[in-house]
């Protein structure tokens, strides 16, 4: 059974040398040389530092997502987005199938791509590129550059990356596992997450902090807040255990600006609550709001609404960073220009409500309770089936169906639970399949959400759910009856 | 009257599940029997569930932009399997980028797609095309029953 | 000396007479003909009572700003509107050699547009295309058609508009001279802009209802909440007393959400009140929320998010109907397309919030009060200065600068107070002119710039103006040091 | 060192008046003597007001798009008002509508203007060329002096 315990240095390498033999470019992988390198990067280059410096100013950095098949695109995209976008922070979204660990596929995807003179690959295919290639994309730019995926098994990914320079990784065992894997057991993905954090407290006791990103919205998909919040707890906890000390945890735009607001308040003051009662009072926590990540209007014009919308609440909840979409969302993978766009009309947003106080605490006490309340009996119930212990909990939490991710294509995941909107637009739970939530918090929510049948002169059904599913790609928030 | 059966999926490596549940909710209702593979799936394992429900289609989605590499030679492998007749239907974000749809159409039709749909398509009307294609190829007793609006989907996968 | 009474008919007639001798095409304006044409539009094409609708299904209505020179061009432009961008009120926006009565050049201005092939005038000429012309348009599409100028003696426009079959019209004795001439006195426009009202009154009386509106933003520029209220209540209070029965009044986005909500609210609130204090009780008022009037930034990308934030706060202030910019806004004249862009941006931003509650009374309050009582000093400076006439008081109050309109050309406006932003971007006022403004009031803007001073570690300066000008069309809201 | 006098406006219709009062602001703050017309300027008042004032430029500023109707021929009215030497810059939004910035600086060069600007131009690098121009065309002793950042506007008309 899995634990919550550090791996110690023998097993690590242990695992670590039939990891490195996956694919030929980790045989070049030096820890020692990798955290060399490090030592070398000027501060700009530092994501840690960044999001600190975020923190301490009370600054919303910009994030976008990229990622193409081959290098020098690569370096030239990301060059755009640092000069025609501004982006603060710099991504390398890997393809999926790297993501897959299907680096044979990659590595046809970098021929085709080659052939086709353009991208044929949804992503930067790392693996493939090795140590070398990887830094030359940490070489080329000015800003720090994290590794954007949805890897199960990162392993290998992790060992090339962190050596090659990059200084933040995205993931953990459970959000990478459940939204973007069929049939990988929770238990596997916990186990090999652990190693990536283990790698990254490898890096730290040896001076170089790696940031840590737990991948917030989960399927993107009217994922009520306090699902995606445990989760990012978890994470967050497993990640700590391995000596990770720089952790930024994320949180997908519901809609709901209330909500949403409150959703990364609570998910702040949860956090710290859990860290320090796990013993830990030296970690860098920050937070990130991920603009609407389910499906997107096809209208350019629209699309913008949605990033601008995203923006600003991005803003008046204080997270220290946004990721941004573009105005191809809903079409395919943008196209640089667009990608910039995006991250102009982000910044314009975001700047624009800067220095407005909107939303005071007192405004959000209601909803930061409840998401509060709800995120604990999930923890609650995780801890006892763990007895104590957050991962062997969280491997029994969702085989019971205790954690449950709406959407997921997982077979390890219930998918019982439905969630819907209410008459706002908020996010509430039909049916909690087996999360462990009190009677008097579902009551509260079907009772929000009885207002909304009464309000639309329908039963509570199913189809409100489809409704919602389409309602922001059709130019609404509450997926009315049509 | 018996109802017609049709396979759905997302083809490859792509994780998107989102769709995947609304298509079969959709279908189902429509009046088809639904065999739905749920995501991740292979060339292969569309080809084998045709195979063993006996379909008259396959519905081959893909999001993630590497349709284009994961459905070449699809066609080829169902007609080396014995799967002379099947139709075959892909929708989705089907290449990387926002491309004009007519030139993905045309690509996607030349690997031997009877149909090709972009991701905003009204599935009411595609269930209408499929009803009339079926009824084409395999003949007028083989035609699915009309919509039936009731009815619930049943879940053949436990990917969904 | 001027005053508020109704214009008696006699009176009327014989300036109607000179009026329309002032271009051929007056001569075939008949009022009774129009009024019967009006009882044949059907209720999908009354501007009243969309706006009465609006409210009731507390509904944001939207509607763009659209005109060009030939009229066949014009009616391809609404329609277009109508379908691509979904618009629900539709305009026709008035060139500006018609707003200065120089129909010579308008005339030219149409000639030189076919030769060109394309529009070399900046707005549709109504005049030039007479009754005929006009009814043209309003026959080609299928909602209410508003006629939208900036013309301080709009009779004969009027006169030929409404003849047409429009059923609104934008303007006032204030709000259509101050910002948009040079050389009119006050009292002029005042009177010619009260045989307009009395033109409307005399359709009204005939049972035929025109929608008439204010135009709030005045220059667009920096404007404070109190005095574009004033303004408006003081236009609404001469429409009224003329025979007027449907009025919105406007308001044009300062770029603060709190300011801006709590601007709406307390226009409807005192128009209201002054309505009521002046005898009337059957006032149909609604309001409508300009989205940002003053200068726009170059790239669109920015420009969406501008629209946006607009669009968003129009829903949350409960404004009836919003004025919806184009991303190509502060390059020019926008295409139908770029048009149809900003309908849509607008639309779904406000279909998303549509149905939330974010800002409540209580968060409000402060703000409304403050700006109820700035709207206090000014009207009752107003009618004090009028001997209880609000039009004579009005003369005299931009005579002796009580009634100030920051940056505006007119010669009759002393441009003496100073506006700038707060540090939270509220606009305050640092230099109060002769704006009849309270000690304490002054006492509370000062003490709110002085914070924003501080924030900034400069004085408050005349620079700051000029930063705030420019911030919003370089990516800000408040103009910091640079 | 006596300053250059140089004379601001919007031409036409134009009621644009933000713009202008910015310019004035900083042409005073750079060391030329402004003389600002203000807003709804015909050719005449600026060809007077420039004879008047031995102005070495005109600045005409036109937002509202018809630009291009009321600048026609100010270049031969100078001319024919003596005024040959006089230097003519024109900027703002100066056709109707978005158009690509250099056919619109084509346009009104072929009219007879110096320089042509966008609305986006930083102000102090138009004073820079304004200075050389004046430079080139009038010789050393009529420079302007160098920038005077504490210079306060003065007010030519109440207009503003
Ligand atoms: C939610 C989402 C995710 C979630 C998915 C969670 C999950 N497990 O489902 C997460 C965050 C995990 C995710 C991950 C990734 N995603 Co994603 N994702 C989306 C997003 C925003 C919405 C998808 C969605 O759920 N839509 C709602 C459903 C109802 O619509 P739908 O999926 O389009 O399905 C409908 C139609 O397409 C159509 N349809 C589909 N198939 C078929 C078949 C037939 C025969 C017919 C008739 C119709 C049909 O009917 C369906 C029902 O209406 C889209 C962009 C968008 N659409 O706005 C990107 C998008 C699909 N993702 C994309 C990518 C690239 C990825 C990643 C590779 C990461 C990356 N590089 O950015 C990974 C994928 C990893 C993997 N292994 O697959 C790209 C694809 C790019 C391309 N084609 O060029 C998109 C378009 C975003 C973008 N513009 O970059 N994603
Ligand atoms: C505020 C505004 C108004 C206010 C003006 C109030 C006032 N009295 O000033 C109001 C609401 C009254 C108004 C009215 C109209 N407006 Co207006 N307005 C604007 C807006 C939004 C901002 C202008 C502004 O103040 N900017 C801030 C200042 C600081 O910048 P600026 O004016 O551009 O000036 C700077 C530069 O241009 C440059 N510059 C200017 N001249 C010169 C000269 C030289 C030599 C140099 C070097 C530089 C230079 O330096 C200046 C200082 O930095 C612009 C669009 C925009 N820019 O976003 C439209 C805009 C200028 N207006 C426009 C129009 C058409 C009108 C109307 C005709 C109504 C209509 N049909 O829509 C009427 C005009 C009636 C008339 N008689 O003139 C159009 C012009 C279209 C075109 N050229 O194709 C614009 C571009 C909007 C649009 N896209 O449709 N407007």
């Amino acid at each position: 059974m899995i634990k919550n315990e550090k791996i110690d240095q023998k097993e690590f390498l242990e695992i670590r040398k039939e990891v490195l033999k996956t694919w030929p470019t980790g045989q070049k992988v030096s820890i020692e040389e990798g955290i060399r390198y490090h030592r070398t990067l000027p501060e700009e280059k530092r994501f840690s530092l960044a999001m600190l410096k975020a923190q301490k100013s009370r600054k919303t950095l910009l994030q976008p997502r990229a990622g193409v098949a081959l290098i020098d695109d690569h370096i030239k995209l990301l060059r755009y987005l640092e000069t025609e976008g501004e982006a603060d922070l710099l991504p390398t979204t890997i393809d999926a199938y790297t993501r897959q660990n299907r680096y044979e596929e990659a590595e046809k995807g970098i021929e085709k791509s080659k052939q086709a003179g353009t991208s044929m690959l949804n992503g930067f295919p790392a693996v493939n590129y090795g140590v070398e290639g990887c830094r030359r994309v940490v070489e080329s730019v000015s800003r720090p550059v994290q590794v954007r995926h949805g890897t199960p098994d990162a392993r290998l990914l992790a060992e090339i990356t962190l050596a090659a320079g990059f200084t933040s990784f995205e993931g953990g065992g459970i959000s990478y596992n459940i939204p973007y894997a069929k049939r990988v057991p929770v238990e596997k993905s916990l186990r090999d997450w652990q190693y990536v954090d283990r790698l990254v407290g490898i890096y730290e006791e040896n001076g170089v902090r790696i940031n840590r990103e737990p991948f917030g919205p989960l399927t993107g998909t009217l994922v009520p807040p306090c699902i995606s919040i445990a989760v990012g707890i978890i994470e967050g906890l497993l990640a700590i255990k391995q000596g990770v000390k720089s952790i930024t945890l994320g949180y997908g735009q519901g809609g709901n600006i209330i909500q949403d607001v409150a959703a990364i308040s609570a998910l702040r003051e949860l956090a710290e609550e859990y860290f320090r009662q796990e013993g830990y009072d030296d970690i860098e926590l920050t937070t990130v709001f991920h603009q609407w990540m389910g499906g997107f209007p096809e209208d350019e014009a629209k699309a913008f609404s949605v990033i601008a919308l995203g923006a600003i609440v991005a803003r008046l909840s204080g997270a220290e960073k946004v990721i941004v979409k573009s105005p191809h969302e809903a079409m395919g993978i943008p196209t640089k220009e667009a990608n910039a766009q995006g991250l102009r009309a982000t910044r314009q947003a975001i700047s624009m409500v800067e220095d407005q106080v909107i939303l005071k605490p007192e405004d959000l006490k209601t909803e930061v309770d409840l998401i509060k309340a709800e995120v604990r009996c999930l923890m609650n119930k995780v801890y006892e089936l763990g007895h104590g212990d957050v991962a062997a909990g969280t491997v029994a939490a969702f085989e019971a169906g205790v954690l449950d991710i709406p959407f997921a294509p997982s077979l390890y995941n219930h998918g019982k639970i439905i969630p819907m909107r209410d008459n706002e637009g908020f996010i509430r739970i039909f049916n909690k399949g087996n999360l462990p939530l009190s009677e008097e918090i579902m009551a509260y929510h079907r009772q929000r959400l009885q207002e909304r049948a009464q309000a639309e002169g329908r039963a509570i059904s199913f189809e409100m759910v489809t409704d919602d599913i389409y309602a922001i790609s059709k130019g609404k928030l509450v997926g009315r009856p049509r | 009257m018996k109802k017609d059966t049709i396979i759905l999926g997302v083809i490859g490596s792509d994780c998107h599940s989102v769709g995947n549940k609304i298509l079969e909710l959709v279908f189902s209702s429509e009046g088809f029997h639904v065999v739905n593979l749920g995501v991740m799936v292979s060339q292969q394992e569309f080809v084998n569930a045709a195979i063993e429900t006996n379909a008259k289609a396959i519905l081959v989605s893909s999001l993630y932009g590497h349709g284009e590499i994961d459905c070449q030679g699809f066609r080829d492998l169902c007609i080396e399997k014995g799967l002379d007749q099947i139709i075959l239907y892909v929708g989705g974000n089907l290449v990387v980028g926002k491309k004009p749809f007519s030139v993905v159409e045309e690509k996607f039709k030349k690997m031997g797609f009877d149909r090709v749909f972009p991701p905003d398509v009204d599935l009411k009307k595609v269930a209408e095309l499929l009803r009339q294609d079926i009824k084409e190829k395999f003949g007028q007793e083989a035609a699915a029953e009309e919509k039936q609006p009731d009815a619930s989907p049943k879940k053949h996968s436990a990917a969904n």
